[in-house]
């Protein structure tokens, strides 16, 4: 290797070195290193691998992969904040373009196409939403949310934040650590027969001091949460802003939460188009009216259209740049790197693909085969098809709590049906017993669920 | 391309897809489902969407890469601290594997062995380079892995009775924003030290600062300048006696593989960009990741899940004593860990230490070439850059007028990309380029030419940089207070819409 | 971009990829390798490709695929009788998929059933568009497909002993000029039939010219006028009863899909590009897959193998009784016969009718509208236009001297493709556009206002057009002799050094 | 159907279409096709299944595929005229960028990067085999040598052609059909311990009607001819022409035709860049010295380097336009049309990333690499590694006469060990018996050739 010249490494060329060098006045590329003391430099050589040539590579890594079994392979009904959905080829085509894969930051006149698909992106999750500024996607949900949450705090100039119970574990984990030490962290009970918000708890814990309630609708449960007015009002009577996670692709059937009185959206833009890719595939969003006490607290970038000097033409940049902490470090709004933009873009490809009718097709296709599936799995003996007497959206909670299974044995004997079965929740909710988080989308055909039902009919009966 | 937005392209009827079909015998069973939703709760009209034949919506898009200057088209130095490097093609393609692709975070571990070994080996070339004993990939930027470590940071002095009193994170000017921006997040107060004279790190401030208050200290080393601070080992040690935790930004450690590591200069935690220096892609400002390492002593505080290996399995471990929790969804960004990964197994250990050679070389050769470029220079100590150079165009502003802005804007012309460098500009008219182990002599002389042909212009016809740019896909912008007035900037369409009606009314 | 010739990028000891290594065990066993090669036949020096990094390479080809204007890009109505449609990319997914990719085309049946199966549903798909008995994929373009046919037509006449006697092709001026030159290789006289005045093929001249001499009639319906020869099953009687094969060019079937078909017109052969109307793509000009079907007589002819179906097993039948042979290496271009087959699925019988419907009703909406272009006509037959049409600007050209390669190079600058025609230009200042289904109004009426600009610039401001292009990729060619003069023609990069260097010299 | 808008048919839009015939004049698009006469009409609905949705055909495209088994899964022996080599992922992602797979027929102006890439292809071809002129790419090998072969007739107005008997077979019958029934062919027969021309032969055949004779090196069997310079010798006695066949990745380290005397040289790219796509991978190039003669006798498009207005810039155009049957129908030479245009474009690519010295690596690898399975395959009792006493590339003929099986046995059984054996040729060579032609290349790990050899040994011991 010290002799080869590695293809991604063209001045390794030792006569094109020795010119540079000539250049610079050095005799190695060592003494260029001259200015770090001996006794930090590494003695030894790396313990890595030797180098693959391409092809290796290629089937070192395939053979790897190989050890895995996908959700091609194998009915998938897990969700549980990572959702199995139809993905347009034009996402991918668009997202795989070379120019956009390899862009970083650019300026708005070499990036227009970058300032201009995450403008319209921006606009597009904005007409979802029913709420005119959204901003260049965040990480991920829990982070969106947890930013969101931050942001109510700063505006409302309080500490304290009730979060619903049935916020889904992991998100609120992200939440605590993004708001500790600076929020105070209070959650509020669920009705054990909807998933629902207590509405006596909450109006008990509905202090002066609270900046904001966040819950999720549809929650991580599946349930629709229905008291979104009721909620609001509350809320309103006492200064407290509303926050609201949610699920995009539930957009095209269900209120957007800016119709019952939400101030801050958040939520998750995997669905629109994003592969999931063992998580990789997570994006947040986050959404308010154009109010500049709202806009001010964007942590975020948030792209602005504006003239340029040809008449008719769009141009585009930072809005209200000074907020953030590229502007002003530890003083702008929490802080803003690199995030998910290129999930943005695809978000934004997926909503253009589908129109305001895809989206509403999508969500109804969602409701019917999500049904269908429970009214099916009723039918088994000893199960519930759901657990809630509420209407869900896409994942529901089985109940196997009279089979005599666990939820882990039954999952260990679906996969030899060439099923993976939706998120045991018996260690997150132990209230429930042992019952499972199924999702199920428009991906699922009647026969991906009768296969699951049938399977499911055979274990059960063992 | 002068392509409207895509609003504009509506045409009622028309549709980009069609979505999955309800089985005929589901909608028998259950009807039309929507109507299992409360009233209240159903959407009452449909989002204001545009409708668009899948064709048209294809070419906008596609015309919008166009108009987008990917780091595959250009000689990618300008965009400097950001290591642009050169994204291998496989690597992507790999990422394009069904098997990587369409899994789940949730799946049975014994169905995702193949995924996890990639992370678990991943874990192994990093504790080499680094010198750290773990790692975690969850964090998914260097921004996320630097709230990380202040978490962590945080968690650790609580765990010790000290969460209170120690409540300062110490930092330095040139390094980046993130730092500070993450710690203040977390509570802490920011000491920003600047630099000496020289542009070194002051060692004295430091020790003015460090107190019982002291929680950690935070730096990149080399920092913004491309100056590698020598010290630093005594500065891990100032913190370490004053009881603090020394964490090391190596978002970018493009000149140091193989020639010196985190460990050595003693501190307790780094993180690496893996879409710097492990040549992930940027994808226009990520996804990505900020892969963390911390030593064996701070294990226990590490965002779950790490991947672990034992008996020929890899399993997920949850169970660590002191976690901070999560600070993102699952187990972090896959395809990056897979691309990263790949990228070492092309280079081994000496292909590794190439690239911080060549781009030590690279930069150094640039910075012979740049200094020389009339009106430009490179304030505070002569040489001892590594990978990268702030400069500064202070003296061509002042003898012509021109400003590093204008010449950004002129370098669009050259479809080169030329950043200025992060606020505040504490070296004035500043610019900072990174030429990476990428890019050819030949490369490098390309920049260097445009560089010199714009010093020139500002000397001599100023017309050219003053209507720049000429060859973009726009014009110049007018900016007046479009973005930042509350009454006029548009941050979605339908935004705009309402704001130019009104205006139209006026 | 200016990207320099890639021979130009050559920077002695750079490399763009290593090849699989060998091991070390074969070295050790075998040697060299190269030394078993005889004296003779190895070679001296190695070839002059010049050697550039991975990085640059892309650079470059990245770069010259952005100055490459696809129908992915424009509103591709300029290149008439090409049927440039939509690709849909989830076909072009599908195609790279390594089930498919990584086929070999000998592989045991058994391992290739799926492929086979994609070969024969396609097959059927086809017999039903056409009403044709059985179909070959192996000739890989519409030119290909055409041999083909004139290789049966001999073939046919050979079996019956009237090879030698027949030996005469009909054809008609306006049919692509494939069909008479590949009648031509296949050692055919041509005879060529011109239109009548209202541009329908003359059947009183075909009554003329066919004998006992007449092996074949060869004609496309519509031709390229985009008219419709209503009398076309008196044509194939004519030639029917003189003892000829009728086949028919349905390269472009685009407007008759669902509408009409080779078998009630009278046709024995017909054959579809699938890269026009079964939306393959063009690729710059292939591969491409021209499907040959022929009525259950013809079948022994066909080449082989045909994929059969018997038992649930798909097969290859070599066993044809005359069969011409083979026109392609092994099967044809599987990937284009996926995408095809994935597209007619996509549609359905009712999409499939929409296509030609639209593609009609485009048609005929841009022929209203060009005509009425100032100095634009349409000869012949007013009307009975179905998906193209061949216009003129005859009249332009007299009354402003501007002619129709002027405004192709004027159109460069909208972004648009213009294609004049084929040779020979029986319409004066012709060019051809066709529409297809896969645009909407709004691009349609894009397209005619860039003809309107310009007919408007022909006649008021010529300038504009006689500078084009003013905004490609490259400025106006110097044509001279340039391309036509053997001693100053180079088809290579080392062909330009040797010239231009003798050039220098004189 | 009816009723819904397609995504690929946007005017299918009722509205838009009423405005369209609105404009056109007519009531309906059925009356667009008053032309057709009635009884042409078809009556009756096509029998096709119905339409499927994105997500439902990729499920059923790939349900379909996943009954193959791929190159990728069992190890691979097969060749004979379509071959599995290392393919760089930078010749994948250039030849699926959108703006290549859909351009066609453009100008050079604004397809000056189609052009270029062309014209660079043919540049890096032609230093490949050492010659100044090539074309265009055609269909595949057997078709560019039919089109050498009627160039060399037309060239030299003779109509007899001599075949090396040895040409592969399948390429003959395309060299015969497209020659029929201008030219008559002959067949030269091959010695029978090496496969080489045997000259005797070749003599008796060579008399002055003889425009050409065809021979491949490395041929179909695998052997090198190493005869090149007596052969030529002997045709230039006569005026005859040589046209030469060739593997193109041979030639890193065989001597191109060109140095041998070769007139015409013509070959498959595939093994440059192209997956084998069961057979859809394959491109034929010409290529002949810098001679009017000769060039003028091309049917194919050739691009030629021309200035433009600007200074130092460079344009493309069409050499010799007026050969083409697109200048003059049945009167140009041959036939010209959509080819194969990507993949030249492709093999560019591969031909600029390997260089000079991945080019000759390459080559020694598959020397090295078959010589080696060769040897291995010799230590089976009864196996003859290699038929022929000469040296060989890439290709051999493995004799498995004395060993009681046939070939066909002997495939099915590799079969289980998850091995494509090489192919059968005692169909097409009958006078080697019971013998398969392997393939070996760079992409074949000293595991594949080692589990290929304890395979046969496992199955010839039953």
């Amino acid at each position: 290797m010290s002799q080869k010249v590695h293809p991604y490494i063209p001045n390794m060329v030792p006569e094109v070195q020795e010119e540079m060098l000539k250049v610079i006045g050095a005799k190695s590329i060592m003494e260029l290193y001259s200015c770090i003391p001996d006794e930090l430099r590494l003695k030894k050589d790396l313990k890595i691998p030797r180098a693959l040539t391409e092809y290796e590579l290629r089937r070192h890594i395939e053979t790897t992969l190989n050890k895995n079994i996908s959700t091609n392979e194998y009915v998938n009904f897990l969700g549980a904040g990572c959702w199995q959905h139809f993905i347009p080829a034009v996402c991918d085509e668009i997202n795989q373009r070379s120019e956009f894969v390899t862009a970083y930051a650019g300026e708005p006149y070499e990036d227009h196409g970058r300032f201009q698909a995450l403008f319209e992106y921006q606009s597009l999750v904005a007409e979802l939403v029913d709420m005119d500024v959204v901003n260049v996607p965040t990480f991920d949900w829990g982070q969106a949310a947890a930013t969101s949450i931050r942001m109510a705090s700063r505006i409302t100039g309080r500490k304290k934040i009730l979060l619903a119970e049935t916020v889904a574990p992991e998100r609120s984990k992200i939440i605590v650590n993004y708001g500790t030490p600076d929020l105070h962290f209070e959650f509020v009970k669920f009705d054990i027969q909807s998933g629902e918000i207590n509405l006596d708890d909450l109006k008990a814990k509905l202090t002066e001091d609270v900046a904001a309630l966040y819950f999720e609708n549809p929650s991580y449960l599946g349930f629709i949460e229905s008291q979104g007015g009721e909620i609001s009002n509350l809320l309103k009577e006492k200064g407290v802003l509303m926050v609201v996670g949610v699920d995009p692709i539930s957009l095209g059937v269900l209120a957007p939460p800016s119709h019952y009185g939400a101030d801050i959206v958040c939520g998750d833009l995997q669905p629109l188009g994003m592969h999931m890719n063992f998580s990789g595939g997570q994006s947040g969003f986050i959404a308010t009216h154009d109010e500049p006490t709202f806009v001010n607290e964007y942590p975020s970038r948030l792209f602005g259209i504006i003239p340029t000097v040809k008449e008719g033409e769009y141009g585009f940049g930072d809005v209200a740049y000074e907020r953030t902490s590229f502007a002003h470090r530890e003083k702008g709004k929490e802080s803003v790197g690199t995030q998910t933009a290129l999930w943005g873009i695809t978000a934004g490809v997926y909503l253009a693909l589908l129109g305001p009718n895809g989206m509403q097709e999508v969500g109804q296709t969602i409701m019917q085969n999500s049904q269908y599936a429970v009214q099916q799995l009723n039918q088994i003996d000893g199960v519930k098809g759901c657990r809630f007497n509420s209407p869900f959206f896409k994942e529901f909670i089985v109940d196997f709590n009279n089979t005599g299974f666990t939820v882990e044995q039954i999952n260990k004997e679906l996969q030899e049906y060439n099923i993976f079965g939706g998120k045991d929740l018996s260690k997150e909710f132990p209230e429930f017993g042992q019952s499972g988080l199924f999702c199920v989308t428009e991906v699922h055909s009647i026969e991906d669920i009768d296969h699951l039902v049938k399977s499911l009919k055979r274990i059960l009966a063992k | 391309w002068n392509e409207p937005v895509i609003f504009e392209l509506h045409q009622s009827g028309e549709k980009g897809v069609e979505v999955p079909p309800v089985h005929d015998k589901v909608v028998e069973t259950i009807g039309d489902g929507i109507s299992a939703i409360p009233k209240s709760m159903q959407r009452k009209s449909k989002p204001n969407l545009p409708e668009i034949g899948q064709a048209r919506v294809l070419r906008h898009y596609l015309r919008l890469s166009q108009e987008t200057l990917g780091s595959d088209f250009n000689v990618e130095i300008g965009q400097g601290t950001c290591t642009m490097k050169y994204i291998p093609k496989v690597n992507e393609m790999l990422t394009r594997n069904p098997k990587m692709m369409e899994l789940h975070p949730l799946q049975p571990e014994e169905t995702v062995q193949g995924m996890l070994e990639v992370f678990y080996n991943l874990d192994l070339c990093m504790r080499e380079i680094s010198g750290m004993d773990y790692f975690s990939f969850q964090p998914s930027s260097g921004t996320q892995a630097l709230f990380t470590m202040a978490s962590i940071v945080r968690k650790y002095h609580e765990q010790r009775g000290e969460g209170e009193k120690r409540n300062e994170i110490i930092t330095t000017i040139f390094s980046h924003p993130s730092q500070a921006a993450t710690a203040a997040v977390k509570g802490y107060k920011i000491i920003t030290l600047h630099p000496d004279e020289n542009g070194f790190p002051d060692i004295e401030k430091l020790k003015e600062v460090v107190s019982v208050r002291t929680a950690g200290f935070v730096v990149a080393n080399p920092e913004d300048t491309g100056i590698f601070n020598p010290k630093i080992k005594e500065f891990t040690q100032i913190v370490h006696d004053a009881g603090g935790i020394c964490y090391y930004d190596q978002a970018n450690a493009n000149g140091l593989l193989g020639i010196t590591r985190a460990k050595e200069a003693g501190f307790d935690m780094c993180f690496f960009n893996l879409h710097k220096t492990f040549a992930a892609p940027h994808m226009c400002g990520g996804p990505a990741t900020g892969a963390l390492g911390v030593t064996e002593e701070l294990k226990e505080f590490l965002p779950v899940p790490i991947v672990e290996y034992k008996d020929g399995k890899y399993s997920l471990q949850y169970d660590l004593k002191n976690s901070i929790g999560k600070v993102r969804a699952f187990h972090g960004v896959a395809q990056t860990v897979l691309r990263s990964y790949a990228w070492i197994r092309s280079l081994g250990p000496d292909g590794l230490k190439e690239v911080a050679k060549i781009a030590v070389l690279n930069n150094n050769y640039m910075y012979h070439k740049v200094i020389n470029i009339q009106g430009a220079s490179a304030p505070y100590v002569k040489g001892h850059r590594l990978e990268q150079v702030r400069y500064s165009f202070e003296q061509l502003t002042s003898e012509t007028g021109i400003t590093t802005e204008d010449i950004q804007r002129r370098m669009t012309d050259f479809g080169l990309h030329y950043w200025t460098s992060h606020h505040p500009y504490i070296v004035k008219q500043p610019f900072t380029l990174e030429p990476t182990e990428s890019y050819s002599k030949q490369d490098l002389d390309e920049y260097i030419s445009a560089l010199e042909q714009i010093s020139q212009e500002a000397y001599e016809n100023q017309s050219e940089i003053l209507n720049a740019p000429q060859n973009s896909t726009i014009h110049k912008l007018v900016e007046e207070d479009y973005l930042d007035n509350p009454e006029k900037w548009c941050i979605s369409w339908r935004s705009y819409l309402k704001k130019s009606k009104v205006k139209n009314h006026v």
